[in-house]
């Protein structure tokens, strides 16, 4: 299982640059955001002048969700005016999220969907690579949104499947699943150690929409809000718990984490529960309601006494 | 295990609604149905009304365990508050149970108005799991007090307790 | 430079040992292999992370933890002497009446090795807010007890600026002296009491006066290529910056070199000079508490939310904008240092690929740019026609 | 600060016994915030409230806790002490130290440390209330009255004669319900219908009282006081106006063979038909799923197969073409009068239920329900009252009436008592012994229960005076042999088998609640008890109210009731109506989450979880009337303070007023004194 079919540059980018610029071009947009290609790697680029979309790019380490550029609480962005954004299968769930909890209007931005094969995981490189078990973000393996149906334009040929990584998420998971109490305790106790309270796996992440997070609010102070270990538990768990049946996967927490937190673990578990409790799996179908909120008579309730 | 915690009396939180636990844990006493009394009870109209939070925050005040307990299904005063936390409570039971929280500390129930006599033994069977799992150190030892200094080195210095 | 000292690497590590054998704490680099973690679920975590070695200043628990591949270590060493969390005061509530008490300010004495002279420098620069109205007894405490000894930085990679901002990879600025890589083992430049009573105190392990034109040279010349490495990265006249942004703070150029930025804060947390910081009452039951400061970030929203609900840096790229005009022009103007080292960690960190030595570059070509750099003289131009 | 007063109550000895109020009060005083702690024998009491009062002047109170007794109990007392002395209601709170402790615990110092906790978590909460406001909203004086059974009829008559609207709709083509099928009624023996239709009459031409029969709700919005509903008249194929109830379509409807609801099977009826003469209104409706004309519809045919009634009808009224209609009325209280039916034990078992296939209903034609006896011994019945089985006509000489067929039994049936059918088997057998002089009825039962004015006597005089056998025990199996129908049975007095060779059997099935009550319950936001029977706000003190407020609910579909308490439930609901329209606005407590417009972001998941539907998106708008976003938006009116929406909320920017997080947090705190 390391077959490697996948090139560094996917096909499509010149049709990515030609839509880019009829959308500028004709005035449906103002802005369009895709990823360029920079000193230290690909990185997100804000396009307005039709003469510039040819820096837009899309290769292996384009890996950054740009939808988080939607998030209703980037006010500078909103206020470029229109935008167009360039976006994967995993990303444009995220938009179906903002849809679903009334952050955006489907006409509000133009989708650029571009049919991806998967990313690397380390993408801060000066040229792309071809995905190899070795270098492929765990995230991409079992992707299912391979050919999204959210999208305004959809260009590139469809791609083979990414290679299976060295060690799955689900794999990860289940080896701490398979751990006692006592040993995951300590894995976590340590990983949420690490925590600076940056907060940066909220900024980043494209579905967390409060204006006000729950740990800045301060009457009360349900979470506390210096970096000792106990805030630090109780930041972590809510954080995922907030994101139970609305995280997408698009692995942006994990990647903005300073200090290297595994909250892909703690996410990945979450749908699991989720798709397993309640057969529940986010898709980039907005009218898929959200598990937390909906309810069935039958629901399980083994837990219950 | 058992014999080591003998001594130990557990610290029990229970978040239990108004209309039915609540009223369910009236009538054991009305019934003079004597249960242990490690459990402190705090009334919400509704199980909808608990968060997770709730929780956590009574492990970090250093409680052993917890009790959340409301109406049967079907049975809501407010008709559907206890299946949307049916829902929420799944989900933490099992995060916290893949972080590392023995669930024996977490205590689902649904206790009618009618069953003080459940709610007796949802009390001592809560007591007699916590009791035998022992007090809750290691949640206890995430306080900062009780940190030295970080592998990092970044803690400051704390008061003297 | 006559006060200059050979040190061989064997001895360093000695001096190490000595100093924990004396019960003094030493801090220093510590490489750790995420992945050789005697758990085998911490393995699971380190295949996410293909950075397998991370680097840190830690305590020494022994000599043999001393590393000096001279990697950046993830963090600053900003955090022992501001920790990302300390206690201030408790309090206790007794009826109606309150105790505080409050936390002690002395500390024992403690040593750096090996510390970045960027990390070391930005002590310094720090030290002046620290000390500009409030003194700071913990901060000040906390330096008073460290004696801190640089290590000559070879460079890290193309996100260094250190000598663009005034410092320098074998600066000993904030340090008490400086080790310089030579044949064998080390030159140690003491540049303070703190750093020759290092010497009095562990005689044994120094030798002598080191030769000026053998030794000497050779740690001359490996600090001059270090700084010449450095200074090819980025060169930029710091005043006109200074002065530029000082006098464009409308100006759209700030504003779409923040435009990616998602506000993480990520680079508030690694960077050395950050020192901004919340305080914070943290209740631990009925009627006690803690009171404790805790790293804030200006990228945070709240960290200028007024009560009001009114928020003068509602916007991120504002936000950013206060991050460059803070460090590039604030503090250069009212304390005459710029309040940033050079160490590259943001750019290094940040993930949606905001750039410190782009924007620095963006910013010093905008201030060489005629007529901009003397705002004054430009405004009547534009007045008359 | 806070200055907290804490009131311990020694209840007697029934706190004091086993909690050391003394030592409660003294250890309260140290407490942060407490300026004032006492106990007291009875804080209840005259004497005890006059305390407490004192002691918030004196002290200049912010808040009081009355460590006493559950706050289901007494809070209320407490809380018109309080407000009487001056401080807002709501900042009165109980720290049960009773029921949840010195009744439950025996140990005198582990209950008096856990009373201690217990008022100190109260404390912290106390702390944290706010004054708060009692709601007032407008009230729609209108009520609704869902179902035209004898409870329906009596609540509707009470509203409406108490001088407001009353919207009275029934699903079936005419009121009476269940009552109008009865012959006589315990314990008086009167008929049944000569004492109903004179209230189905008054509720008909009642100038305020607006009937709509054949009719369904389809939909309640809206909350206490201010009901929305929206009724579904379902298709009736005539019109009620043109209509003058001549009759003259049943009479050539070709379709005759349907059997008669009416009488419980017992006869035919037409497609087209007034279910009963005194029908009210008597106005037929078309069944149309058993006409002709639609059946040939639904096959498609071109040409219409029938049409008979149609031209019957001098006054053309009848139109085959009409569709359900849906009308609106806005009310301000709602009341549930939807009745029973009977358990069918012959047919396919709902889930759960196993049915008593053994005792041959449904196979048996002489094995026949309560209902239908009811049918036969009515002077309006299909044999005129006399007393002939099913399956020939003949005169029955031996009839066998089971009780308890489904009630009782947990293990294939009800667990509860279906409470009507002892009085009315009573009744049966005493009905049928004077129109049968020589019959002999036998009665297998399993208790008497005959609680009731008249009642005991009633079921003696059956016995004693006419002679009907009973036999304490259950019936195993009823199977037809030759023209006979088997019974065995079991004596459990005297321990010995009984068999009966019996001309017909009466069995008394459980009352179960009406079809559709769950469905009806959920548009009312009203809940249903494991039965089925909706459940009242409290079994004891409120039972008829509801849940939800403005419902309220008489008779059978709360759970088996017989005619006077179904009567007395309905006039109960009466008065509680006419409570409610008594004044202009209601008060309510400010039990009702509250939304935080400054960080609420309207993403809505509190309206999703929003049990009531009280949570709707609204447009925020600059002071210059730009709209810059949408938040969430509460509708205090609807809203029921269950705090569902605050526990999804992710940023906290909704709050229950009366359970706020602070306060909340404050309790958990307080968890911090256990030592």
């Amino acid at each position: 299982m390391t077959d490697t079919a996948t090139a560094p540059v996917y096909t499509g980018v010149d049709d990515l640059r030609r839509i880019a610029r009829e959308l500028l071009e004709a005035g449906d947009v103002r802005v369009i955001i895709g990823w360029e290609a920079a000193r230290r790697g690909a990185r997100p680029v804000f396009v307005s002048d039709p003469a510039e979309t040819d820096k837009l790019i899309f290769d292996t380490r384009c890996v950054h969700n740009l939808v988080t550029y939607l998030n209703p609480r980037r006010d500078h962005v909103a206020e470029l005016g229109k935008i167009a954004l360039v976006v994967k299968g995993c990303d444009v769930k995220a938009v179906a999220g903002l849809l679903r909890e009334s952050q955006l209007g489907r006409a509000d931005v133009v989708l650029i969907g571009v049919r991806c094969g998967g990313v690397l995981e380390e993408n801060e490189l000066p040229a792309a690579l071809a995905l190899t078990p070795e270098t492929v973000a765990p995230r991409c393996y079992g992707c299912d949104n391979r050919e999204p149906t959210l999208t305004d334009h959809l260009v590139g040929e469809p791609q083979p499947e990414p290679p299976r990584p060295v060690m799955t998420i689900d794999e990860r998971v289940a080896a701490l699943d398979g751990q006692p109490l006592e040993e995951r305790w300590a894995f976590w106790t340590e990983q949420f150690g690490k925590c600076v309270r940056c907060y940066a796996c909220r900024q980043v992440c494209p579905l967390c929409i409060c204006e006000q997070c729950i740990v800045e609010k301060t009457r009360p102070q349900w979470i506390e809000s210096s970096a000792h270990p106990r805030g630090n538990l109780s930041w972590n768990v809510t954080r995922a718990i907030h994101l139970a049946g609305r995280c997408v996967d698009c692995g942006e927490c994990e990647r903005f984490c300073p200090v290297g937190i595994p909250l892909s673990l703690l996410n990945r578990k979450l749908q699991d529960i989720v798709r397993e409790r309640y057969d529940y799996t986010v898709s980039d179908d907005p009218e898929n309601a959200a598990p937390i909120g909906d309810y069935r008579l039958d629901d399980q309730q083994e837990f219950i006494k | 295990m058992t014999d080591a915690h003998t001594d130990f009396e557990p610290r029990i939180t229970a978040f239990v609604c108004n209309w039915c636990t609540y009223t369910g844990a009236d009538l054991a006493g009305t019934s003079r149905l004597h249960m242990a009394s490690n459990v402190r009870l705090i009334r919400l109209p509704c199980t909808g009304r608990i968060d997770p939070l709730f929780i956590v925050k009574a492990f970090e005040r250093g409680a052993d365990g917890v009790i959340v307990s409301g109406c049967h299904p079907a049975d809501c005063h407010y008709t559907s508050g206890n299946y949307h936390a049916r829902r929420r409570f799944a989900v933490f039971h099992d995060i916290m149970e893949f972080i590392g929280v023995d669930p024996r500390r977490m205590t689902f129930s649904w206790v009618s108005a009618s069953e003080g006599a459940k709610w007796k033994d949802v009390v001592n069977e809560a007591v007699a799991n916590v009791r035998e799992l022992g007090p809750y150190e290691a949640y206890r030892a995430l306080a900062p007090e009780a940190v030295e200094l970080e592998p990092s080195g970044h803690s400051g210095a704390e008061v003297a307790s | 430079m006559s006060d200059r000292y050979f040190i061989s690497d064997s001895d360093l590590r000695g001096l190490a040992a000595d100093l924990l054998g004396a019960g003094t704490e030493v801090i220093a680099p510590v490489a750790t292999d995420i992945c050789q973690s005697p758990s085998a679920i911490a393995a699971t975590a380190c295949t996410l992370d293909h950075s397998l070695v991370d680097i840190d200043y830690r305590a020494l628990t022994s000599a043999d933890e001393l590393d000096l591949d001279r990697g950046l270590p993830q963090l600053s060493l900003k955090g022992y002497f501001l920790p990302e969390h300390e206690a201030l005061c408790s309090w206790k509530q007794k009826g109606t009446t309150i105790e505080v008490e409050e936390v002690p300010t002395e500390f024992a004495a403690r040593v750096v090795l090996a510390a970045k002279p960027c990390d070391a420098a930005a002590l310094e620069v720090v030290d002046k807010v620290m000390n500009w109205d409030y003194k700071d007894e913990l901060w000040n405490g906390r330096r008073e007890a460290t004696t801190i000894v640089n290590l000559t930085c070879p460079m890290i990679d193309d996100s260094c600026f250190c000598t663009a901002v005034g410092t320098a990879p074998d600066d000993v600025k904030g340090a008490d002296g400086l080790l310089t890589p030579v044949a064998g083992g080390y030159v140690y430049e003491p540049a303070t009491d703190k750093g020759r009573a290092l010497i009095e105190g562990n005689k044994a392990r120094f030798s002598g006066d080191v030769e000026a034109d053998t030794l000497g040279r050779e740690a001359d010349d490996e600090r001059a290529a270090s700084r010449r490495r450095v200074a090819a990265n980025l060169e930029i006249d710091a005043e006109s910056v200074r002065d530029w942004i000082d006098t464009h703070f409308e100006d759209p150029l700030l504003s779409q070199l923040a435009i990616r930025c998602n506000g993480c804060g990520a680079c508030t947390s690694v960077c050395p000079t950050c020192h901004c910081f919340d305080i914070v009452d943290e209740q631990e039951g009925v009627g006690h508490g803690t009171r404790r400061r805790c790293w804030d970030t200006c990228q945070a929203p709240t960290f200028t939310l007024h009560a009001s609900g009114h928020n003068p840096r509602d916007d991120q790229h504002v936000r950013y904008r206060q991050r460059i005009n803070h460090k590039f022009a604030i503090y250069p103007l009212k304390f005459g240092e710029v309040l940033c080292t050079g160490c590259g960690r943001c750019t290094r960190v940040c993930h949606a690929g905001q750039d410190l030595v782009e924007i620095l570059q963006a910013i010093d070509i905008a201030a060489r740019r005629p007529g901009d750099a003397d705002p004054a003289a430009a405004e009547p131009e534009e007045a008359a026609s | 600060m806070s200055r907290i007063g804490v009131f311990v109550c020694h209840c007697g000895e029934n706190i004091g016994r086993t909690v050391d109020c003394a030592a409660v009060a003294e250890a309260l005083k140290d407490h942060p915030g407490v300026a004032v702690a006492e106990d007291y024998k009875y804080m209840c009491s005259d004497p005890g409230q006059a305390l407490v009062k004192k002691a918030i002047e004196e002290n200049n109170l912010t808040g009081v806790v009355i460590a006493a007794c559950s706050p289901h109990m007494h809070e209320k007392t407490f809380r018109r002490a309080v407000d009487q002395a001056g401080l807002n209601k709501f900042m009165c709170e109980m720290a049960n130290i009773r029921e949840h402790c010195s009744w439950i615990h025996e140990d005198k110092d582990e209950a008096t440390a856990k009373a201690i906790d217990i008022a100190r978590t109260i404390v912290e909460k106390v702390k944290h209330n706010r004054p708060l406001e009692v709601i007032k909203i407008p009230v729609t004086k209108r009520a609704l009255v869902i179902g035209g059974g004898i409870a329906g009829i009596q609540a509707a008559l009470d509203i409406a004669d108490g001088g407001h609207e009353v919207v009275l709709i029934e699903k079936s083509a005419s009121i009476g319900g269940h009552m109008s099928q009865l012959s006589e009624t315990f314990p008086t023996l009167d008929c049944s219908q000569c004492i109903l239709t004179p209230r189905m009459v008054e509720a008909y031409q009642h100038p305020n009282i607006k009937l709509h029969t054949w009719s369904e709700v389809e939909k309640v919005d809206g909350y206490i006081g201010n009901f929305e509903v929206t009724i579904r008249k379902k298709a009736r194929s005539v019109d009620e106006d043109l209509c003058n109830g001549c009759g003259d379509c049943q009479g050539v409807c070709p379709s005759k063979k349907i059997p008669s609801e009416f009488d419980a099977g017992l006869s035919n009826r037409t497609a087209i038909y007034v279910p009963f003469p005194q029908a009210v209104p008597n106005i037929p409706v078309l069944d149309r799923p058993n006409c002709s004309l639609f059946k040939g519809r639904a096959k498609g045919l071109k040409k219409d197969a029938c049409g008979k009634c149609k031209e019957a009808c001098l006054k053309g009224a009848i139109d085959y073409d009409t569709e359900d209609t849906f009308v609106t009325e806005e009310v301000g209280a709602i009341v549930v009068a939807t009745g029973f039916k009977l358990y069918d034990i012959g047919r396919d078992q709902p889930e759960g239920l196993t049915g008593y296939g053994e005792y041959g209903y449904g196979e048996v034609p002489d094995v026949i329900d309560g209902l239908q006896f009811e049918r036969l011994a009515s002077a309006s019945g299909p044999t005129a009252g006399a007393i002939l089985r099913p399956s020939d006509g003949t005169e029955p000489k031996t009839v066998v009436f089971v009780h308890c067929v489904g009630s009782r039994d947990p293990e294939k049936g009800m667990s509860y008592c279906s409470k009507i059918c002892c009085m009315y088997n009573a009744k049966h057998a005493m009905l049928y012994k004077h129109k049968v002089h020589d019959g002999r009825a036998v009665a297998f039962y399993m208790d008497i229960r005959a609680a009731g004015k008249g009642y005991d006597e009633f079921s003696r005089r059956a016995i004693e005076e006419d002679h009907a056998e009973y036999i304490r025990g259950r019936v195993s199996r009823i199977f037809r042999d030759g023209d006979k129908v088997k019974v065995w049975g079991f004596d459990t007095l005297s321990g010995e088998q009984v068999v009966i060779d019996a001309d017909m059997v009466v069995l008394a099935t459980a009352v179960r609640p009406q079809d559709g009550v769950k469905e009806l319950g959920q548009k009312l936001s009203v809940s249903v008890d494991a039965d089925g029977f909706i459940n009242e706000a409290h079994p004891k003190l409120r039972p008829v109210e509801t849940n939800t407020a403005g419902v309220f609910v008489a008779g059978a579909c709360q759970s088996p009731r017989d005619i006077p308490d179904a009567v007395a439930m309905a006039s109960a609901t009466g008065a509680k109506v006419l409570g409610l329209f008594s004044s202009d606005e209601l008060e309510r407590e400010p039990a009702v989450a509250i939304v935080n417009e400054q960080t609420c972001i309207g993403c809505m998941r509190c309206e999703l979880v929003c049990p009531y539907g009280a949570i709707e998106q609204r447009e925020v708008c600059t002071v210059d009337g730009h709209v810059c976003g949408h938040t969430a938006y509460v509708n205090p009116g609807v809203c029921q303070g269950c705090g569902t929406c605050q526990a999804v909320c992710l940023s906290k920017s909704v709050e229950l007023q009366t359970f706020t997080d602070e306060q909340i947090f404050s309790e958990i705190n307080a968890l911090c004194a256990w030592e």
